[in-house]
Order: C-alpha cells, then structure tokens, then sequence
C-alpha cells in the first residue's frame, strides 16, 4: 500500500502507523523542524501536482527495489513553527533490513529529487534556505 | 508555453506563472532562460546566475540542455531544500 | 535523553514519539509478530534486570557513538499475538544519517545482545524459535 | 552460588534458578555444565549438547570458557531471539 500525501495540515503520525504497521518490520523518518539554531518560523513551497508525482515515483522505487508492504511518503507545507514536523516517511516490510534501508533511501532521494523549497524567518529576517551538496552526495548513492 | 516560478524565481520576477511564445531558435531550457531575461529587470535578477537554476517540464525535473519542443508547461527554480 | 523500557503491555508508540521528538531527525523501527506465517501466538521471556542493564548499554554505545539527543528502546515481554508490536527502537538526532544508522544498530545488536526468547505456538503446537545466522552477521558489521 | 534457567533449557531442567556448590576443579561455565549433566536427567536433556548454550556470570554474557571464580549468578540459556 503507497501513500503519498502533501499536507497543510500538522502530520498526524499515529494515524499514519495505522495504515503502515501491515506486518514484519517497520522503519519511520521523521524531520522536524529546529529549534536550536534561532528559527522562528520556517515556510514550505512546493510545485503543486509535480511534487505529488515525483513522491509517487519514489515510493513505487522503494516499493518495488526492497519489497515492502507498504510506504508512507507526507510532507507538509505552508508556514510552520519549531518542534513541528516536516517530513514524515515509513517504510513496512517483511525484513527489517528492507525497511531501514529503503526508509533511508526515500528521505535521502525526498531531499534531491522532490520539488520543496524551503523559507526562514531567523531575528524578523526571511531567507530562503540554500541547498546543500552533501544531500546531493546523499542521493547519490543510491544510483 | 506556460511558464511557472518557484521560491526566489518568483519573487524576483514578481508573478508565479506566465503564458509565452518563444521564437524560432529557442530549443533547450538554457536558451529559454537567456530569452526571458531579457524581459524585465525581475526576469534579469532572477536569471543573473543560470549555475543556480533548475527546471521541469511538464512536471518532470530535466537538465538545463533539456528540449523545450512540445513542452505545455516549463518550470524555473532554484535547487530544491525539501525534507 | 536515554529511556529503555520491558513492557507487559501494548507498546504505546504515539507515547514513545512525544518523549523521542527533541528536534532534527528521528528515525523508529517497530518489530510487529507476524500475521503471516500460521503463529497463533508470540511469548517473550526475558532474564530480568540482565535486559534492562544490556539495553541500556546499547542506548548509552549508540548515543555516544553517534551523538543522540535522545533514544528509546521498548521490548514487549509475555504472550502476544499477529500484528502486536514486539519491539520498539527510536533515535533523535540533529542529523538524518545519524539518526537512522543508530537506529538500525540499535536493532542489528539487540537480537544479539540482549537476552530475550521467543516460543510461538502454530497450529497447536508450542516451540522455541532458533536463532538466525544472519542475526548474528548484523550484529557483527557493527563493531 | 546461584544458577538461573531460560528458555528450554529451563523447561529440560525443570526448575528456573537452584543454589550449587560447585567442586574444586570446575574453573569455567564450560566445566560447570559438565558436571550439572550428572545432576538430573533433566540436566543432562538440556546441556546434552553444549554448542548450543551461551552463558552469562552477575548478569553480563560471556563465552563458555569464562572462568566462574567469584561469581554470584550463573546464567544458562540458548542463543537469545528477541527484537
């Protein structure tokens, strides 16, 4: 079972297990955003539609690479504050193996391959947030 | 062709999407990017450095030699921050 | 903040996240009995306070290994049956990649390290599970 | 000194924990379950074949060539398959 979802509203990750707990294994990421280094509020953009199918396209990936019984990709948008969560990905499988692995692989390849743009506000000043190489070495591990 | 902004894309060039016509000679994303900054002081700010920019199109993320031909819908961004 | 826990009861994950989530990156594997393959029921049995003291030193080895804020381990002790939940591993981390490979060690070195059996019953009858092989080859790669 | 059971080793044995005393000469766990092979049938149906027990001495798991000088309790079980 896939489930991909873009969300405005605060990602409910207890309901999210009901749908992924479906036997064996199962291995979660959760990002949150920081608190520690003067962020007051944090703003996601995405491409609407392009966003939706490049997590589709990662989850059948992952899906289909380890075997897995179901995998929960939610990302949410709009304004957000510290302590409140990003990114929820889960992986289910009859391997734990398969499940860390492809859950490691989803948020890995999340962060290069899916269309989010990332905004802070640090002492009233909005900035948007640079992307980083070792996300793109990350990914790239993967190939 | 429809055009769609993102991040600091769009705000420097002020609008989230327009509707252009490219002329004849305009055959990859790159040569698009150099077209349009010709078009407006925003266009020029937001496409002064082509090694920050990305693009998609018809949703699907392409390199910057990518063709444009038959393409409905072309987006320009900066590298993704997501996760 | 380091918590390990021997449970008789459900384990409560939604409860383990709210003391796991201390900014970053938090990464979960939960282990569930398998539906899957005729067991009617799980019972663990464990060597009380010998648990306790080696889950703890696993949760100190990965915190310090790989700069936690924060780890959980949750293993689940008596009868239980198809889709419970066994066991539970969360990390928090500033950081996605430590996180997530201090959760897989934490699992990787538990089923090596710490003194839990498991009897299933199928179909009617009760027996002993072996030990894995390939348990101990992961528990292995990590020293 | 102590002896605690687990698993099948305990069902084979038949009891969970028991007091010993062991003799001059048992220096190891491995020498220890020798010797508690001649205390019951039971005993001898759980240590019948030593590859597969493992062992702990005051709660830390050690190899079956560990000495048990001075130790309180001995544990005895087969390979653990929690998680």
């Amino acid at each position: 079972m896939i489930r991909v979802h873009v969300s405005r509203a605060p990602i409910d990750v207890p309901a999210e297990l009901i749908t992924l707990e479906q036997g064996g294994a199962v291995a979660t990421f959760t990002g949150l955003v920081r608190a520690d280094d003067g962020v007051a509020t944090l703003e996601l953009e995405h491409y609407p539609g392009a966003t939706e199918a490049a997590l589709m396209r990662l989850a059948e990936e992952a899906s289909a690479r380890w075997s897995l019984t179901a995998a929960t990709i939610v990302h949410r948008i709009g304004p957000m504050v510290p302590g409140e969560r990003i990114v929820f990905v889960g992986t289910c499988s009859a391997h734990r193996t398969a499940a860390l692995t492809a859950c490691a692989f989803l948020i890995d390849r999340l962060k290069t391959d899916a269309p989010f743009w990332k905004r802070e506000t640090i002492d009233g000043e909005t900035r948007w947030v640079e992307a980083r190489a070792a996300d793109d070495d990350a990914a790239a591990r993967w190939s | 062709m429809k055009l769609v902004y993102f991040a600091w894309v769009r705000e420097r060039i002020g609008v989230g999407e327009e509707d252009v016509t490219p002329p004849v000679g305009i055959v990859t994303i790159a040569d698009l990017v150099a077209w349009l900054t010709g078009r407006s002081d925003g266009h020029a700010a937001a496409f002064a450095d082509p090694a920050r920019l990305r693009a998609a199109v018809d949703q699907a993320f392409v390199a910057m030699d990518a063709p444009i031909a038959g393409a409905r819908e072309v987006a320009i961004f900066p590298p993704v921050t997501g996760g």
